[in-house]
């Protein structure tokens, strides 16, 4: 079953992105996008790695390809002239990166043995040894009841232990990158800035145009 | 003493200054400045000869640093050298202002010219009270400068402009030499002060004589140049161009005679018998340039010119005499040299002046009637050029004849020889210039001139008879040995070459229309000067001016071609190259990108 | 205090930019400048003026101002000198003074900085802040092939300041301080092998912004096309940066110099001699000025080359006092000759040599400045250069006592024969510009004398020039002070 | 399961198919989409290395994975601000076909 799951989601992924270079029309090329990113966001569930497949799906199919297609809608590009094979830019675009999956090929068969070898699954033995590193104090005593932290409920819940990946990662984020992550957050308020100012400014130009 | 020793130095500069900062539109004012400044000099030269006292003075130019260098001073020493010297530079260099308030008159850059005359005053004066090498260096060096301005006072002509070059250019290659030497000798002795050179000659650290002696040759060189010695005598022919009164005051009486007395000053401050070659090399120079240039004032035409060639001869006279170890016997016969040599000038000036700037002899002819005070006069400066008894130049010149005879008796065949043809051509001057029929309308309308141009002439020629006489001479020459006359092979020898040279001179050129001479070949090498400045010429052209065009060539090619060249044009290339590259086309861009990408995997991973 | 000499002119350069009145602005600053400069050498005295000022302090960099020794307030002197004149001269293009003036005092705050620098680093930074105004003006405002002239300067210079970057980094991290302060770096110690590498370095740096021979191809060119104040500031100020550089880092790496003497001498009298005879061939007065600039940086060199033989500062007294008076007087009297220049080709609209003559006639008062300067480069007594120049011969022959000749000396009298050079083309210039008769160029109807606006520049210059020359003292005194007895960065912050 | 090697074998082909929609594609809005994919390539790789290093307690290592949280977010505004400035070149020179976009020919 995983072993099949992988191959569609992987198979949605690859063929996405061929459909996405394929398409002559912009719009359908954002929707294939989508359709790939889907298959992304299926290998990272795959990979345990639940919130980061859901925030792929979110902001890309969710914010992303709308802006896309947004924008294609507001400039009107429906009636693109059809492809100019120019046999130079085609030949590159198929050597190149030809040439550039044979060398992952080979950077994968120079790989160490154990690249090869299936990832052990998460079991709940797994997750309940994770736990017990949770339930410590820091000299080594049991924590109490009170103390306990959501984490640790999660990966010892008597029934259904779960890996509470979004828990993890926000614990790594405002634990240890938590000067990248307000960086992060003055980044997209120069972008929003930027967008502001870019638009603007077009806009301005338009006027002197007129 | 200082102060007026100091005011001696300073008067000229002020007056330079004054002229060309305030007066220079004001042309009469210019002129009474200059020649105020060039009298007060005077007077106070005398000031300083009646006192008579020994005294140097100095301040600090550049001082000390270290150990070993004392710094540099600006200093006045007064002597009996640079007393007799002061009386000689200012005597003749006032006498030549007040001629040429008369000789000049018509100038439209008169002030400019004053202004010169003052500067050569400073510089010279700097010369005569200089108290070491350097200072001696800087005013050597000035005047020089100021002889290039005054040559080049009719710059727009352009062998004015261009014979002042040369004088300086010449000027400028001795000096490469005299710098050599002070430094050499600064390095050997350890100053350049000539006080300090006394006390080290007087108990000489050990030292190699070897060196010594070149520095002596180096220095020399200085003297070659500014003396116009061979081979380096070409200029001064050449600076006739300028004015006559300066010909007179510097290319005759004082700055020529600079490197007589540089080198009395050194000879009298070292003692250099242990280093014989030195000073026979110099006796020998002299004597051979006073030789030449004889040879070759006998067919000049232009009365300067053959004045000029006297003036070397004397000159070389005076460096061999110096070059004899016998510095009193030179520096009497520059003393004497420059009261007859300068009234010779003034006279051809006042004669040039009177022909309406007519200097060819064969176009004068019969000013003996015309302007008979002045042929009076410049027939006294001839017997004394030439040697007449009871002149001075027979007093001194017999010295130099005394003392080239006990010393080397080539030398001595040579001088008699010298003062023979020195008979000959000043002959063949006075018969051709002022006796005979007048040869052209400029010598015809001739006439006398006015009196502030005989008043020097006068005086000079006074000078000219009286200043070998011993009472005379012991108290205004710079230095002056008394020798008892006595009728020795001296006295005969240049009373033969009076007598040969005045007779050739006299069947020759007596009542001539041309010059009976002229179409000897022999004639036309001493007219042409031994093709002496054609081979200059082309050693300037080959040696110079041809290497400078190869050398500039290579820059060109080979560092700024080439190297550099190459250098940017392989910038430029790679820059080409990757212009191509930045083809604004995304799709190249990317295709590059990719390729790099895969490059760099195949570098990092599979290159081993 | 030393921070106002280099302050003033930038916060000049601000104001321009910023739109004050362009011309008015420059030539307040740099008066300004220069008397403040001027009044400096009158109270000049070690314990006073050593102290420094610092702005910028962080471990590692020290951006602070200073004056290490005399050297230092005579660079300043010169500086304050070349860049007042250099506002006078020359003639903006209508709408450009923004460009002009604002250069023009960059440049002047750049040389000053490195001059009074106590950091290397920004020892560095300023005469690198200096170029780009440089290279901007000759290729924006230049004459003749100004973009060729342009490239090759940069590409030179550029070229010139990585090395000596990469010898400055090599120096610090070999002395082990941790810091780029001059006094820290003096007071420690490298050893044979790095120094021998560091001062390899630092003589080709220094070398191809001073125009040492084989780099000096970049000069001629670039003074000739640039506009007149940018030849006069380079020639005049910058060009000393390099020669101002060796002096000052001298003393750390003085047996790593020893190893290059040689080939040190070598190439400074390639500079004399070889240089001299291009500029005997020029045919032209600017890139006669240019190549002359370049041979006289070669006797600079050999008073360098005398303080290699020394060992130290102490075992040559005479060689730094030498170097630092012939870099003032050259950087005066070579200004001085840019400027005038100047003014002849725009007043006769060539500087050919065969389309001149007459000159003397038609504008006196020209030919007089111009026979000064020419006669000061050529070293004539009284004028400034002479006294640099013989104490550079005296230099040459300090450790002379009469034995055999050293290398030094043949070098000093070889140099020697340069006078000569010099003189021959400088009179040869001087005989076709100004003497002769009058040209269709050069004729009353065509030309006249300098204007009383013209001659500002050229009487600060000149009168620099004579004051120097007469008296030299004026200008040594400030060096008799012993470098060891005022270390900078010891005194009082 | 699959392997890391099938992962990472599948985020390269996603980056190569990536890549040659750069090359070969003209619209600058598909290029645009084309980087997505490659840097979500790139995700890929990340997270799956984030799950084949299992840290200490057993739990996949989530350093890798707050990276590709960062990059989907730097992504977001990558693309607002991309696509301003392509409506803006577009306003200007009225074509967002990149082979009309020449002007910073060298």
């Amino acid at each position: 079953m995983d072993q099949f799951l992988f191959y569609l989601f992987g198979f949605l992924a690859l063929g996405g992105g061929l459909l996405l270079v394929g398409f002559r029309n912009p719009v359908s090329s954002a929707l294939s996008m989508v359709v790939s990113f889907i298959g992304l966001a299926g290998l990272f569930i795959g990979l345990n790695a639940y919130f980061v497949g859901i925030v792929q799906i979110l902001v890309y199919a969710g914010a992303i390809m709308v802006l896309f297609i947004f924008i294609i809608m507001l400039l009107d590009l429906n009636n693109e002239k059809p492809f100019q094979f120019r046999s130079a830019t085609i030949l590159g675009g198929l050597a190149i990166p030809l040439l550039f999956a044979i060398q992952v090929l080979g950077v994968i068969q120079k790989g160490p043995a154990e690249h090869s070898e299936k990832f052990p699954l998460i079991t709940e033995e797994t997750l309940q040894q994770a736990a017990d590193g949770f339930a410590l104090k820091s000299d080594g005593e049991l924590l109490p009841a009170s103390e306990q932290t959501a984490i640790y409920r999660s990966l010892a819940h008597q029934d259904s232990p779960k890996l509470p990946d979004t828990n993890l990662i926000g614990e790594t984020i405002f634990k240890h990158y938590n000067m990248p992550l307000q960086i992060m957050g003055v980044l997209l308020l120069v972008a929003t800035v930027g967008v502001v100012v870019l638009s603007k400014r077009s806009s301005k130009n338009a006027n002197k145009q007129n | 003493m200082h102060t007026i020793a100091w005011l001696i130095l300073g008067l000229p500069l002020l007056s330079a200054t004054c002229i060309h900062l305030g007066f220079k539109r004001n042309q009469g004012l210019s002129t009474l400045i200059a020649t105020s400044s060039a009298l007060i000099t005077l007077i106070l030269s005398l000031v300083i000869l009646g006192n008579g006292k020994d005294t140097s003075t100095a301040f600090s130019w550049v001082g000390a640093m270290g150990e070993h260098f004392k710094g540099i001073e600006i200093g006045l020493r007064i002597d009996q050298l640079s007393r007799g010297m002061l009386i000689v530079v200012t005597g003749v260099g006032f006498l030549v202002h007040l001629f040429s308030l008369t000789y000049m008159k018509d100038d439209r850059a008169k002030a400019r010219y004053f202004c010169g005359l003052s500067l050569f005053m400073f510089s010279m004066t700097g010369i005569v009270l200089a108290s070491n090498f350097i200072m001696m260096f800087i005013f050597w060096e000035l005047v020089g400068l100021s002889s290039y301005l005054l040559i080049g006072h009719w710059y727009q002509k352009p062998s004015a402009a261009d014979a002042s070059k040369k004088a300086f250019l010449t000027n400028r290659i001795g000096d490469f030499g005299f710098m050599i030497g002070i430094l050499m000798l600064w390095g050997i002795t350890g100053t350049v002060t000539f006080s300090e050179l006394e006390l080290w000659s007087a108990t000489p650290a050990p030292f190699n004589s070897t060196y010594l002696g070149i520095a002596l040759l180096c220095i020399f060189a200085g003297a070659v140049g500014k003396s116009a010695q061979a081979p380096l005598h070409v200029w001064l022919p050449d600076a006739m161009e300028g004015p006559t009164p300066v010909s007179a005051l510097i290319h005759a009486a004082t700055m020529v005679a600079a490197g007589v007395y540089m080198l009395a000053r050194f000879f009298t401050s070292v003692d250099l018998e242990i280093i014989a070659f030195a000073p026979q090399t110099i006796a020998w120079i002299g004597g051979i340039t006073s030789l030449l240039a004889a040879l070759m004032a006998t067919q000049q035409d232009d009365i300067k010119k053959i004045l000029a060639y006297s003036t070397l001869s004397q000159l070389g006279y005076m460096v061999m005499a110096v070059g004899l170890l016998n510095a009193q016997a030179g520096v009497f016969h520059l003393f004497t040299h420059a009261w007859f040599k300068a009234l010779l000038f003034l006279g051809s000036g006042a004669v040039i002046y009177a022909c309406h700037h007519e200097q060819n002899i064969w176009k004068m002819g019969g000013l003996r009637k015309k302007m008979p005070l002045t042929f009076l006069t410049f027939t006294i400066g001839t017997l004394a050029l030439m040697g007449f008894p009871l002149t001075a130049g027979f007093f001194s010149k017999e010295q130099i004849l005394e003392a080239a005879l006990h010393q080397s008796t080539p030398l001595f065949v040579m001088a008699a020889i010298v003062a023979t043809l020195t008979t000959f051509y000043m002959g063949r001057l006075l018969l051709v210039a002022f006796l005979g029929e007048n040869r052209s309308k400029n010598s015809h309308h001739a006439k006398e001139v006015g009196a502030l141009m005989l008043i020097p002439l006068v005086t000079l020629s006074v000078l000219a008879v009286i200043s070998g006489y011993p009472f005379v001479a012991s108290a205004l020459s710079p230095l002056y040995d008394h020798v008892d006359f006595h009728f020795g092979p001296a006295f005969w020898a240049s009373l033969t070459a009076l007598v040969v040279g005045g007779g050739f001179a006299f069947t020759f050129y007596r009542n001539a229309e041309t010059d009976p001479l002229s179409d000897k070949k022999i004639a036309l090498v001493f007219r042409n000067k031994f093709y002496v400045d054609e081979l200059y010429a082309q050693i300037v052209r080959f040696g110079q001016d041809c290497v400078a065009a190869i050398v500039h060539f290579i820059d060109e090619l080979i560092i700024g071609g080439l190297i550099v060249g190459g250098c940017s044009r392989a910038a430029e290339g790679f820059g080409k190259l990757f212009g191509r590259l930045q083809s604004g086309n995304l799709h190249g861009y990317a295709t590059l990108f990719g390729l790099g990408v895969i490059l760099l995997i195949y570098i990092t991973v599979f290159v081993p | 205090m030393s921070l106002l000499f280099v302050l003033i002119p930038l916060l000049g350069a601000l104001a321009i930019f910023l739109g004050s009145k362009a011309k008015s602005t420059a030539i307040a600053t740099s008066t300004i400048n220069c008397i403040l400069g001027l009044g400096s050498v009158f109270c000049w005295r070690a314990d006073v003026w050593s102290m420094k000022v610092e702005i910028l302090s962080s471990p590692s960099l020290h951006l602070a101002f200073g004056f290490h020794d005399g050297m230092s307030v005579i660079m300043l002197v010169m500086s304050v000198l070349v860049l007042v004149s250099a506002t006078f001269s020359g003639k903006c293009p209508e709408g450009r003074e923004m460009l002009w003036y604002g250069s023009i005092l960059l440049m002047g705050a750049g040389g000053i900085g490195a001059f009074l620098s106590t950091d290397l680093f920004f020892f560095y930074a300023f005469h690198e802040l200096a170029l780009i105004p440089t290279f901007i003006m000759i290729g924006v405002l230049g004459t003749g092939d100004r973009k060729e002239a342009a490239w090759k300067i940069t590409i030179y210079l550029a070229l010139g300041s990585i090395i000596l970057l990469a010898g400055l980094i090599w120096l610090v991290s070999a002395s082990g301080s941790e810091n780029w302060l001059y006094s820290s770096l003096l007071a420690s110690s490298i050893d044979e092998d790095s120094q021998k590498g560091i001062a390899a370095l630092l003589l080709i740096g220094f070398g191809v912004l001073v125009s040492l021979f084989p780099f000096h191809s970049w000069a001629a060119p670039a003074y000739a096309s640039a506009p007149a104040p940018i030849s006069m500031l380079h020639a005049g100020i910058l060009k000393k940066f390099g020669l101002y550089g060796l002096i000052r880092l001298y003393p750390m790496v003085s047996s790593g110099m020893q190893c290059w003497l040689h080939w040190l001498i070598v190439l400074l009298l390639f500079n004399i001699i070889w240089v001299g005879f291009v500029t005997i061939n020029q045919k032209r007065l600017d890139h006669m000025l240019g190549n002359s600039s370049v041979m006289h940086m070669g006797y600079i060199f050999l008073a360098f080359a005398a303080l290699i033989e020394a060992g130290s500062l102490e075992g040559n007294p005479l060689a730094k006092p030498a170097a630092v008076t012939l870099m003032f007087a050259h950087g005066i009297s070579i200004a001085l000759l840019f400027s005038l220049t100047d003014v002849i080709r725009r007043k006769t609209g060539t500087v050919e040599f065969v389309e001149l003559g007459g000159l003397a006639k038609t504008a006196p008062r020209l030919a007089f400045l111009f026979g000064l300067a020419g006669m000061a480069s050529i070293g004539l007594p009284g004028l400034a250069n002479f006294s640099g120049e013989v104490l550079v011969f005296l230099s040459g022959f300090h450790s002379y006592q009469g034995q055999e000749l050293g290398t030094l000396q043949i070098a000093t009298i070889i140099a020697l024969w340069g006078v000569v050079i010099s003189a021959v083309y400088m009179l040869r210039a001087y005989r076709s510009t100004f003497h002769g008769e009058t040209v269709k160029a050069t004729s009353e109807q065509t030309v006249h004398d300098l204007g009383p606006f013209c001659q500002i520049p050229a009487a600060i210059l000149c009168l620099a020039l004579l004051v120097v020359g007469l008296y030299p003292k004026s200008l040594l005194g400030h060096l008799a002070e012993p470098e060891s007895k005022t270390p900078l960065g010891q005194t009082a912050k | 399961m699959a392997s890391l090697n099938d992962y990472l074998l599948v985020s390269g082909l996603l980056f190569a198919i990536g890549l040659a929609g750069v090359i070969i594609r003209s619209n600058i809005i598909v290029i645009f989409m084309c980087l997505e994919l490659m840097l979500a390539a790139a995700s890929l790789t990340l997270v799956a290395f984030s799950r084949f290093n299992v840290s200490s307690n057993g739990l996949p290592d989530y350093d890798g994975q707050v990276f590709v949280f960062f990059i989907i977010t730097v992504a977001a505004a990558e693309v607002a601000v991309g696509l301003a400035i392509i409506v803006a070149l577009y306003r200007a020179r009225q074509t967002i076909n990149v082979e009309d976009l020449t002007s910073m020919r060298g």
